[in-house]
């Protein structure tokens, strides 16, 4: 352990001999923490974006008609006029904002920024096993963002037929679709590449005596994620090339016969479906919400081990559960399109997928509960998140059963009972599940401490707001509110009853942006300030808090290659002097 | 440090990283077909009418693409074989023999294409030849892919011979897997788009 | 594979001549089949057969499947079953649609 | 539950309604019980077992059986609901009525951005549509050539139902997708172009006089069809009405509409 505790400055290596200049070590860099931390500061850059579009969004479904404060004078005339929203604009941002908030914010951050950052650290590994493979997936992916973000420029705006790009609206819209579609597959090709990566670095680099069962879970979480990302994105890709043909070469894969579009007969030939589009669509999709999900979980696992000390409970279970959860993915897609005409054999065959695929998440969630009891809690920052994540993540879960069985989703879908339900899921769950991993992580990132207070009073105001912005949204999906409405349900009837709160909503999701201004400054700040560590402050057991300081050896990670003796999660080991024990430490001798 | 497993394989899972890694990708890309195929199934089983594919497109032509398609295919396994007993230059002529198989199949299908275009049939024309355009297309893409990757080895890339021959032919290897692959979706793509 | 000997690897290059062979006998085969007048479903069970014959000679013989590490296997097994499932649930669901 | 649910809910006017609520109800029954169950536990672990009361951790932790339990009963209940009330109910919402149910059928045609709605007219036969003759005099392309055509009537944004009579929708769209959302009836299904779908349901309530157009608009009280899936930038004020008229009065409007 004494290399260890050395002040990482002193620790960087002089074997490497050939110099490296300022590009090949920051930009075009091929060594996994960085390309890690470039994804952690492109995606959380996305973040803030697509949180942003939504705030113009809800001032107009509070205040329908008025001009937006402060920014509305910066918007162009084509969107905005006099700062006031158009529906054309509005429905841009809607589509940009879950776009850019699933492809290019939570899935670079769980998956480019945390998977790569820490799985080689956690499995002893001295880099990914193809590092230029890696390189190349962070610049196709923020050349991917940056098609994105070009398309708000070109005439007629963003992509506005929703993030599920739904034909015929998609194929008939303005030119922004054709970036997103090209912006998409750009994307997705990232992702494939990030995901053979991961694989091949999980099965083939582990560190000696580093056995499955002994994986972190984060890393199985990882690992399974990846098979996901490997398997149910290429049909999106396929699905994209069919409607960028449908668009430019006039194809008719998702185009029906006799068409007429604003009085005018369109000149496809015909003959295409518009269900073939969204059986693709959620082919991906539906695995992709498990890719936001199962990482989030990972990171929780390993923050709610470290803060209980003690081992996980029925972490077997755990891991068994998130196989049979990825597997079982893949044939629940339906359950987005029961009300396109479903009949009862095929109904009942996804419902009742939609229902076993619950029965592991249950399990997850019940194994982390089940954990907590005998440990010793600390109640650090991470740690707060993490069972925020818990609670918040259940309330999204459980509202997935409603939504699950076709008879009660023939009132909830496409309400915002559904827009409850899974920013549940992804908001309070998978972000604070993003926040916990930064604060936990952030010592090992840089050999500094965010400070506690500010991560306190970060956490609490975002708890309260972050519930009042989801929670109302149940009861106006109840009362029958559509989503995707431009005046926020101002002129139905039976939405009159619930309009209310979509002031209360917007409200408290401006009180959120605030709530992140500590968030902020403590970033910032704690990179230059923060109380500088040594390489396991959080007195954790796994490998990259014992075996690599912090932060870890630029090229290689570890001084020496660790060996792995034990389970991820020694805690309180009977008879140990420390209650926790190193995953290397050598066996029959104290920790 | 380095990382591991590189060349040699690793001990509990017998494989070098590359390999493990070709056939991911190959997973990958049997979704992708895989769903380009599902999407012409359920076309063609919605559509009124679907033509008989031997009808509207030249299957002598494409009988000819098969054959130069599967001959490059032998022609990579000989050039890895070759490379494992030590026998570069005959292995650089299997690899040009490939190359150029490659490019003889897609003048072919260049020919094939021009002579759709000039009859003025187009993805437009119908589902029939929009699915028969992006699967030749895609596939066609991947054929190009091959040969860069191919001419990389023949030129720059076999500087490596010299100085990790091991290397090298995993390399060769990992690649050939790719272009059977290709070669394996074209013996798909036949029968389904020319001959049912 | 790394530890072939020489008559080893020769053995296997025979192989790889025989199997090009079959593939080019199977080619000729699919396009007979396809001048006779069968009917659809017949032309079909056909066409697929001998594409899988010819698909399992290329994977097994080119891409050395037959001798390949469990690994492997799995990843394939996996990447099958979702293939099935892409392949056909999205007819079955369309088929099964209440609309026509 | 029930009745909390229907606080925020809209009025059911419909005849399977009640059984989706009750379901709705049911199902949110099993999620809060799973909620406060485990929250109380919640909050008595984190108290009971934080580092100040407990410092010293205990290396196996819970040895009960609780938790399998839990997920046994929660497994059961989801295969009752889903056994015993949900594909039940999901195969009588598909079952058209029975011949002899006297059922209205109507064709409704979404548009961006209007709801057209085609009744047959006195012979019961819809006539016949072209794409071509679509614009805005002939909402749905009518063929003049065609004589089933001739008595058949055509509104735009107001459908009008009997009471108590099935009705069965048939549904589709001239452009993109729409979906065709009666919260007051617990209606919801899409309109996909190149497809008809059928839809069945049966009004049990007919339209109180405060809630029927045009005199619902000063009440806020309207019966609406809310168009659910994002169609362009109209989506939001697709917004069509219904009539549920009192026995009679169907027949009056159908016969005012044709004279
Ligand atoms: C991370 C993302 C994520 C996750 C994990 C889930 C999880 C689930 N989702 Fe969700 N879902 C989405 C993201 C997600 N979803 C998105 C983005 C959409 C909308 C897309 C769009 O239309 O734009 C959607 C839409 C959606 C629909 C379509 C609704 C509609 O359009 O009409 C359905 C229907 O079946 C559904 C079901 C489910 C189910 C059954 C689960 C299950 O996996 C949930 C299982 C979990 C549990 C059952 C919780 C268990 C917890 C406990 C037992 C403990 C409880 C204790 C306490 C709270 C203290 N989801
Ligand atoms: C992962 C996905 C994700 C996430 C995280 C979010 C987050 C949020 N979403 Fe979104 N949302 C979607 C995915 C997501 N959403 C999707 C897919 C849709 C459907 C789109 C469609 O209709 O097609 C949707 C739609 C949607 C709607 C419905 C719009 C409509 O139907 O018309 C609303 C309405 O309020 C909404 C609100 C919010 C809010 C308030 C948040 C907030 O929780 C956001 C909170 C964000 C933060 C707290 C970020 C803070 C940022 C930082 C801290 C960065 C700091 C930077 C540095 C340090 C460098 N979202
Ligand atoms: Cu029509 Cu939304
Ligand atoms: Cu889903």
């Amino acid at each position: 352990m004494s290399v260890l505790e050395k002040h990482p400055d002193e620790e960087q290596p002089e074997e490497h001999h050939h110099h490296e200049s300022f590009w090949t070590k920051y930009v075009f860099s091929q060594d996994h923490k960085v390309i890690g931390i470039q994804y952690a500061l492109t995606s959380l850059v996305f973040l803030m974006f697509g949180f942003i579009l939504m705030l113009m969004m809800r001032w107009q479904l509070a205040f329908p008609g008025r001009a937006i404060p402060i920014i509305g004078g910066l918007l162009s005339e084509a969107n905005a006029p006099g700062g006031i929203m158009l529906p054309e604009f509005y429905n841009q941002l809607g589509a940009m904002h879950g776009t850019i908030m699933v492809f290019m914010a939570i899935v670079p951050l769980l998956v480019g920024a945390f998977g790569n950052y820490v799985l080689p650290l956690q499995i002893g590994a001295p880099d990914m096993a193809f590092p230029k493979l890696n390189m190349a997936s962070y610049w196709v992916y923020a050349t991917g963002g940056l098609v994105m973000v070009i398309s708000f420029f070109v005439p007629g705006g963003a992509a506005n037929s929703g993030w599920t790009s739904y034909a015929p609206l998609s194929v008939t819209a303005t030119m922004g679709q054709t970036f997103w579609l090209v912006g998409m597959v750009f994307l997705i090709t990232s992702s494939l590449l990030g995901s053979v990566n991961f694989i091949t670095t999980t099965i083939q680099l582990r560190a000696k005596g580093l056995s499955f069962m002994r994986l972190p879970f984060f890393v199985w979480a990882q690992l399974i994620t990846s098979f996901l990302l490997l398997l149910a994105f290429p049909p999106l890709e396929a699905a994209g090339f069919m409607q960028l043909l449908d668009r430019v070469a006039e194809t008719s894969f998702f185009m029906p016969e006799g068409l007429v579009v604003s009085g005018e007969v369109q000149p496809y030939a015909g003959g295409g479906s518009p269900l073939l589009w969204q059986h693709l669509f959620w082919f991906l999709a539906h695995p992709e919400v498990y890719v936001l999900i199962l990482p989030a979980m990972g990171i929780v696992a390993e923050v709610i081990a470290n803060n209980i000390r003690k081992p996980l409970w029925g972490y077997k279970a755990m891991v068994y559960s998130s196989i049979f959860l990825g597997a079982m993915s893949f044939i629940v897609w339906a359950h987005h399109m029961f009300m396109t005409g479903m009949g009862t054999t095929i109904s009942a065959f996804f419902q009742t997928t939609t229902m076993i695929i619950s029965v592991p998440s249950v399990v997850i969630l019940t194994a982390l509960f089940m954990s907590l009891k005998g440990g010793s809690i600390r109640f650090n920052t991470p740690m707060l998140f993490s069972l925020a994540f818990l609670i918040m993540f259940g309330i999204g879960g459980l509202t997935g059963l409603p939504l699950g069985l076709s008879a009660t989703d023939i009132h909830l879908h496409d309400t915002y009972y559904v827009i409850g339900h899974f920013h549940y899921v992804v908001a309070p769950g998978t972000i604070f599940a993003i926040f916990a991993g930064i604060y936990y992580w952030f010592p090992k990132v840089t050999g500094r401490r965010m400070s506690e207070t500010l991560g306190k009073i970060h956490f609490w105001p975002s708890l309260f707001f972050i519930n009042c912005i989801f929670m109302p949204m149940f009861i106006q999906g109840l009362a029958g509110m559509s989503r995707r409405l431009y005046d926020g349900g101002d002129q139905y009837a039976h939405a009159q009853s619930v309009l209310g709160l979509n002031k209360m909503i917007s409200y408290s999701a401006y009180g959120l942006l605030l709530a992140q201004l500590p968030f902020i400054i403590n970033f910032f700040l704690s990179m230059k300030k923060g109380a500088k560590v040594g390489a396991n402050p959080w007195q954790a057991t796994t490998l990259e808090w014992v075996a690599a300081p912090s932060p870890p050896v630029a090229h290689g990670n570890f001084p020496e290659i660790p060996v792995v003796t034990r389970g991820p999660y020694d805690y309180s080991v009977p008879g140990e002097s420390e209650d926790f024990t190193p995953q290397n430490a050598p066996l029959g001798q104290e920790g | 440090m380095e990382i591991p497993y590189t060349v040699a394989e690793r001990p509990d899972t017998g494989l070098y990283n590359a390999k493990l890694g070709i056939w991911l990708f190959l997973a990958s890309e049997v979704m992708l077909f895989g769903a380009l195929f599902s999407a012409l199934i359920l076309l063609r089983t919605g559509a009124d009418y679907w033509p008989h594919g031997a009808d509207k497109l030249n299957v002598p032509l494409a009988t000819v693409n098969t054959f130069v398609l599967i001959a490059s295919s032998v022609t990579v396994v000989m050039a890895w074989a070759s490379l494992r007993l030590k026998e570069f230059g005959k292995a650089k002529m299997y690899l040009w023999a490939t190359f150029a198989c490659g490019l003889g199949f897609m003048v072919i299908k260049a020919i094939e294409y021009g002579s759709k275009f000039s009859h003025g049939i187009t993805p437009a024309t119908d589902n029939f030849y929009a699915t028969y355009f992006l699967l030749t297309g895609l596939h066609g893409l991947h054929v190009v892919g091959g040969m860069v990757v191919f001419a990389y080895f023949l030129g720059p890339g076999a500087k490596m011979w010299r100085t990790e021959p091991e290397r090298y032919t995993n390399r060769i290897e990992t690649c050939g897997l790719y272009w059977h692959f290709v070669d394996l979706v074209w013996i798909f793509l036949f029968p389904t788009l020319y001959l049912l | 594979m790394a530890g072939a000997t020489v008559e080893e690897i020769k053995r296997e290059t025979r192989v790889y001549r025989n199997v090009f062979l079959a593939l080019a006998a199977f080619t000729a085969i699919t396009v007979a089949i396809s001048y006779m007048q069968v009917s659809f479903a017949l032309a079909l069970t056909l066409a697929l057969l001998v594409a899988t014959i010819k698909g399992s000679l290329v994977a097994c013989y080119f891409m050395h499947l037959i001798s390949e590490r469990k690994l492997i296997y799995t990843v394939l097994l996996i990447t099958a079953g979702f293939f099935l499932v892409l392949l056909f649930l999205p007819l079955g669901s369309y088929l099964g649609s209440t609309g026509s | 539950m029930t009745d909390l649910l229907a606080r925020w809910m809209p009025i059911d006017a419909s005849a399977h309604g009640a059984e989706l609520d009750s379901m709705n109800a049911l199902v949110h029954w099993l999620m809060a019980l799973l909620f406060v169950g485990w929250g109380i536990y919640f909050v008595w672990v984190l108290i009971r077992y934080r580092a100040g009361r407990n410092p010293q951790a205990d290396h196996v932790g819970a040895k009960s059986k609780i938790s399998t339990w839990v997920e046994i009963s929660v497994v059961v209940f989801e295969a009752v609901i889903l056994v015993g009330f949900a594909i039940p109910a999901w195969a009588r919402w598909v079952t058209p009525p029975g011949p002899d149910e006297n059922a209205l059928t109507v064709r409704v045609i979404g548009e961006q951005f209007a709801w057209n709605i085609h009744y047959p007219g006195p012979d019961g036969v819809f006539g016949g549509q072209k794409p071509e003759l679509m614009g805005s005099s002939n909402p749905i392309g009518l063929d003049p050539d065609d004589p089933t055509g001739a008595d058949d009537i055509v509104t735009i944004n107001q459908l009008h139902l009997p009471v108590n009579r099935p009705v069965t929708v048939l549904l589709t769209s001239k452009d993109v997708i729409h979906s065709f959302g009666l919260p007051v009836l617990r209606v919801k299904q899409d309109a996909i172009p190149g497809m008809e779908t059928p839809v069945h349901f049966k009004p049990v309530m007919a339209t109180p006089p405060e809630a029927i157009f045009p005199a619902c608009a000063a009440a806020k009280e309207c019966w609406e069809i809310a168009c659910a899936q994002l169609c362009g930038l109209g989506h939001y004020r697709m917004r069509g009405f219904i009539t549920v008229h009192e026995p009679g009065g169907f027949e009056a409007w159908l016969a005012a509409q044709s004279g």
